[in-house]
């Protein structure tokens, strides 16, 4: 336990530091971003590198800081729902499940079963659609330009029941506080099935262009290692950290929703490096096609709505509720003084989190590393700046 | 577990209960390093999932900080807070969980809270010449740096 | 037979009388508003740290030292492919002789590390 | 004069060798024109091809399925503005496009399209190309520099250590060819490269076959290498888009910028060509002694004007398929004209005369072409490489294949 206490190897660059002897190479300082096409959005990282070689790394964020948690202060609770869905936008339904489930718990209220069925049916097509831009960006950033485009088409299918489902594809604000406030349209259910029978193939068809493919396994395997002592430490969630050979998911260990009800595993990996990541997310695709494939054949009957207050009150108290999204674990933290508008509201950023493991992932690896490193990390800046 | 904790530091846990099914503890200012040391090492809370803060401004001391745990082995977590008043600074607990870090940079940010022992603590989110703290109650939605907007992007306003 | 050469010249009179006769016809018909921001190294949008103009690292420069032992040997090689019939087995004795000093000198740079990169 | 001009068209050499300056010059524009055709053609068969391995269209706009979509892009270059860094070197930066350029296309004087089609016959012809194609790193590393800026910078050291080390597996590669060249009666080999196809036609067999499979291992390591050096996927680390934004070029815009674009195609296409000639037979048509006779003669010598006729039959299905709409009709008789231009040339080429002088080029070209194709399949297919390990496969795996080939094909010339 106690030897946690040596990883402490995270940012300081001391830019200003300059000490040249003679025979010294010059430390090539260079800024990957904000505008850069590998940093998935506005991250900037400092690099300081000794030709191709990475000596460091420093992150600069908050070019899309908009102040979400400022926000939720001056809005009712009602409100600031859509907001949420603006953080991690390719995982639009997974933000606002968590904030919906945190408010129930502090208003003491639970979704109907039917709710509840919709919402892991959902959130598992949002899990899907994220890993599935996850693994065209990432192998863009690796250099293969075609799982892009591939992952794409099929994201286009899920994106397209969501605007079936409730009118928007992307920040969907799909459920409301209290269940959802739409009913499944007709032939939901069918067009559900259709998707996974759709999909599954599709999935292999990904794995068959990159899993045994050379450069891939060469460019992923041993890259960006870390392990599982280092992603508690460092507070790392989600697939990262399971690709460390942790078997933890929030969806299991303190199972939320309605996943109790569902049979499905844990994919987890043994090294920890790029590649295992890769095997962990693409294992995790197929486990979310299991769990809708079994939500969609026995949607309950009955209300989508619980009871709830038209003017949300909740008690004074605080709250803690975290899902697992997909890049890890969600929180919402949320302070009530009895009034209409949540008096603090915390957001637990699994990006934002897992980001900060980077400088210790990519130190002595090359520059090409820290874009694999960054791609498979699986950050959105939108959550990351908030 | 809480008892026990009880048991080793006597007074300085103000409050242990659960609210909501979710245990939490409210401890003196002064006994928090220690406190956490604790639960890292011998109550095997080894994943610290997040560290924030709530302003009070009505409070004597306005700051209460949480720092929220989970323990992989127990599989189960706790809320820790502590109340500080602005001029206080409060232990850092990079050394303990090295995830800290940022989170507390953000706290800092956000709130103005220095943390003492902390390897770089400087804004994270926010330029770093920004000025004033934004989500401490008396920051109003609205407002902003306008100098540093001036200077910084040459335009009047961000808004 | 010296006549064989002279079209490289032509071509490259040609080609370096046509390229920057279109670049300057396109310097005709193309806006031209610098400013101050659009002149800067792109760098991402952040200002440069430090000129780029500075020494690098050391790996490069072994690369090239090594470049030019081993392109020389080539070069050595292409007489010899030419006659290779008519120099024989003679000739082959020979050319091993001279690749295996190469080949030792090869083992070393690598049992050196010279072509290792981090 | 006009004997001057005539008396070359009964000669049987190129004009280089028959001292004819004024047909050298004509080659040289014919051969200028060409490659722009080829590069123009290249840019939207590449992003057609790569298109739908992606599953999308590609250009569809400019023309019919994008066919002027080149030339619409090469005008927008053209009146682009050109921004040149303030901290620039201006002499070097102004200077390095057009060493990259002029070096990619001078590689092409010695390039054989038939037995007299070239614009002359260097008897260090071999050596010349490689040369010559090797200086281009010169124009990159110049562009990078004068750019003074970081990613340039990078982009360019990481170009020139990358060409030099693939150079060298390419050369041991081009002595093997080499070395087969001089497998023949008198014993003397050739470093010309009409006389290396030549010694191909004499020797009865493609030099990938030659020794097999040492010819083909020979032909593999040129072949990674000269992906490698035309800086392609899946070894385009010097312009990297995901690491290095646009590497060496990333300060050029504009015209400029276009110079680096021509001559990287123009690069691809010539040691395509160095391929072609040294492995694949130049200009000579498949199965030259297994299928041999007058018939089969005059059945290849058939096959390029179907060929023409073929792509203008898939010209007229597509135009048979534009949609019946007024504001497709432009576009629609654009398309047939097409086809139409194509189907005229296809059955030009059955005419005696000129499928006689054509064939050469044509199966030339052919060859050429399948060589693209397969820069267009890697980029569509492989991730990139990281630098380190492109420097291993070059030092490490290529050449000391490269040795243990060529002293096996020596080996095997002795006995065999």
């Amino acid at each position: 336990m106690t030897d946690r206490t040596t990883i402490d190897r995270t940012s300081h660059l001391e830019l200003e530091h300059h000490e040249k002897t003679f025979l010294d190479s010059n430390e090539l300082i260079i800024n990957m971003g904000p505008q850069h096409p590998a940093t998935h959005g506005v991250l900037r990282v400092i690099l300081k590198l000794d030709g191709e070689k990475v000596l460091g790394t420093e992150c600069v964020i908050g070019y899309l800081h908009r102040g979400v948690e400022k926000i939720a202060e001056h809005r009712t609770y009602t409100m600031f729902n859509p907001y949420v869905d603006r953080m991690d936008y390719v995982a639009a339904v997974s933000n606002g499940l968590g904030y919906c489930e945190a408010v129930e718990k502090l208003l003491n209220v639970e979704a109907p079963r039917r709710a509840q069925y919709i919402r892991v049916v959902l959130t598992e097509l949002n899990r899907l659609a994220s890993h599935m831009l996850w693994l065209g960006t990432h192998a863009l950033d690796i250099g293969a330009i075609t799982p892009l485009f591939y992952t794409f088409r099929d994201r286009e299918e899920i994106l397209k029941i969501f605007e079936k489902y409730c009118g928007a594809r992307l920040t969907t604000h799909a459920f409301r506080i209290g269940g959802c406030s739409y009913e499944t349209y007709d032939g939901f259910e069918r067009e559900v099935k259709k998707f996974l029978d759709f999909v599954t193939p599709k999935i292999d068809e990904y794995e068959e262009l990159l899993t045994t493919n050379r450069i891939w396994v060469e460019r992923t395997k041993d890259v960006g290692k870390i392990s599982a002592k280092e992603c508690i430490a460092l507070g790392v969630t989600g697939p990262v950290l399971r690709a460390s050979g942790v078997k933890w998911d929030l969806r299991k260990a303190q199972p939320y929703a309605a996943y109790p009800d569902f049979d499905f595993e844990i994919p987890v990996g043994q090294n920890g490096d790029t590649y295992d990541r890769y095997i962990v997310r693409m294992q995790e695709m197929r486990q979310s096609l299991r769990i809708i494939d079994q939500a969609i054949g026995k949607i309950p009957d009955g209300p989508i709505m619980a009871k709830i207050p038209k003017v949300m009150k909740p008690p004074v108290g605080e709250i803690y509720h975290s899902i697992e999204a997909p890049k890890g674990e969600l929180g919402y933290f949320i302070v009530s003084d009895g009034s209409t508008q949540p008096y603090r509201v915390r957001v637990r950023p699994p990006s934002f989190v897992n980001l900060q493991a980077l400088d210790m992932m990519v130190r002595g690896a090359l520059v090409a590393d820290v874009i694999a490193v960054i791609g498979t990390l699986d950050i959105v800046l939108g959550e990351v700046d908030r | 577990m809480i008892s026990r904790l009880k048991g080793q530091h006597g007074s300085g846990i103000r409050e242990a209960n659960t609210y909501l099914g979710q245990k939490y503890v409210v401890a003196d200012s002064s006994l928090i390093p220690e406190l956490l040391q604790v639960l890292r090492d011998q109550e095997h809370f080894d994943y610290c999932v997040d560290i924030t803060a709530v302003h009070y401004p009505d409070r004597e001391k306005q700051f209460e900080v949480v720092w929220i745990l989970y323990s992989f082995p127990r599989n189960e977590r706790i809320r820790v807070k502590a109340s500080y008043a602005e001029v206080e600074s409060v232990p850092s607990a990079v050394p303990i969980w090295p995830t800290a870090n940022w989170l507390e940079r953000e706290v800092f940010d956000m709130f103005g809270i220095r943390f003492e022992g902390h390897p770089d603590l400087k804004r994270i989110l926010l330029p770093d010449g920004w000025k004033g703290h934004p989500l401490r109650k008396d920051y109003g939605i609205i407002q902003q740096d306008q100098e540093w907007v001036q200077i910084n992007l040459g335009i009047e306003s961000g808004q | 037979m010296p006549q064989n050469y002279v079209p490289i010249f032509i071509f490259i009179a040609f080609i370096a009388v046509m390229l920057p006769v279109t670049l300057l016809a396109a310097k005709l018909v193309r806006p031209d508003n610098p400013g101050k921001a659009k002149l800067m190294p792109y760098e991402c949008g952040i200002d440069p740290v430090d000129s780029s103009r500075g020494r690098y690292t050391v790996r490069y420069y072994i690369v090239a030292i090594l470049f030019v032992v081993f392109d020389v040997e080539t070069i050595f090689l292409f007489p010899w492919a030419v006659q290779f019939k008519a120099l024989g087995a003679f000739g082959l004795l020979e050319m091993l002789i001279f690749l295996l000093i190469l080949v030792v000198g090869y083992i070393w740079i690598w049992k050196k590390g010279a072509l290792e990169w981090v | 004069m006009l004997d001057y001009i005539t008396s070359y068209l009964n000669s049987d050499t190129t004009p280089g060798s028959a001292g004819n300056m004024f047909w050298a010059f004509v080659y040289i524009i014919l051969i200028f024109l060409g490659l722009s055709v080829a590069v123009i053609a290249m840019n939207w068969l590449e992003r057609k091809i790569l298109a739908h391995m992606q599953v999308r269209l590609g250009p569809m706009r400019v023309g019919p399925h994008g066919l002027l979509q080149p030339i619409a892009d090469a005008l927008k270059l053209l009146i682009k503005e050109d921004i040149m860094p303030s901290q620039a070197d201006p002499l070097v930066f102004w200077v390095a496009p057009l060493m990259v350029v002029i070096t990619s296309f001078t590689v092409f004087i010695v390039v054989p399209f038939g037995p007299t089609h070239a614009v002359t016959d260097m008897n260090i012809g071999v050596l010349f190309m490689l040369g010559v194609s090797s200086l281009s790193v010169l124009g990159v590393v110049m562009a990078g520099w004068a750019s003074n800026s970081h990613y340039p910078l990078m982009g360019a050291l990481r170009s020139s250590a990358q060409m030099v080390s693939y150079e060298i597996a390419m050369g041991l590669a081009v002595v093997s060819a080499v070395l087969m060249t001089s497998l023949n009666k008198d014993g003397t080999g050739t470093l010309s490269m009409i006389g290396i196809v030549q010694a191909q036609q004499s020797q009865q067999v493609w030099f990938i076959f030659k020794f097999f499979p040492l010819g083909l291992i020979a032909f593999f390591i040129f072949a990674v290498a000269m992906v490698a050096e035309t800086n392609r996927a899946p070894f385009d680390l010097p312009e990297a888009e995901s690491e290095l934004t646009a590497g060496f070029h990333t300060e050029y815009s504009g015209f400029r910028w276009s110079l680096f674009f021509l001559a990287e195609y123009s690069a691809m296409i010539a040691v395509s060509s160095i391929a072609v000639t040294l492995w694949l037979g130049g200009w000579m048509r498949p199965f030259p002694n297994a299928l041999s006779g007058e018939t089969w003669d005059l059945v290849f010598s058939l096959v390029p004007g179907l060929t023409f006729l073929f792509l203008a039959a898939m010209t007229f299905y597509s135009t048979a398929r534009m949609p019946k709409h007024p504001y497709f009709k432009v576009q629609t008789i654009g398309l047939g004209g097409f086809g139409a231009v194509l189907a005229l040339i296809g059955v030009a080429l059955f005419v005696p005369p000129v499928r006689d002088r054509i064939q050469d080029i044509f199966w030339f070209s052919a060859k050429v072409a399948l060589s693209m194709y397969m820069y267009i399949w890697y980029r569509g297919t492989f991730p990139r490489y990281r630098f380190d390990q492109l420097m291993k496969v070059g030092w490490k795996v290529l050449l000391p294949l490269g040795i243990g080939v060529l002293v096996l094909t020596a080996i095997a010339g002795i006995l065999f």
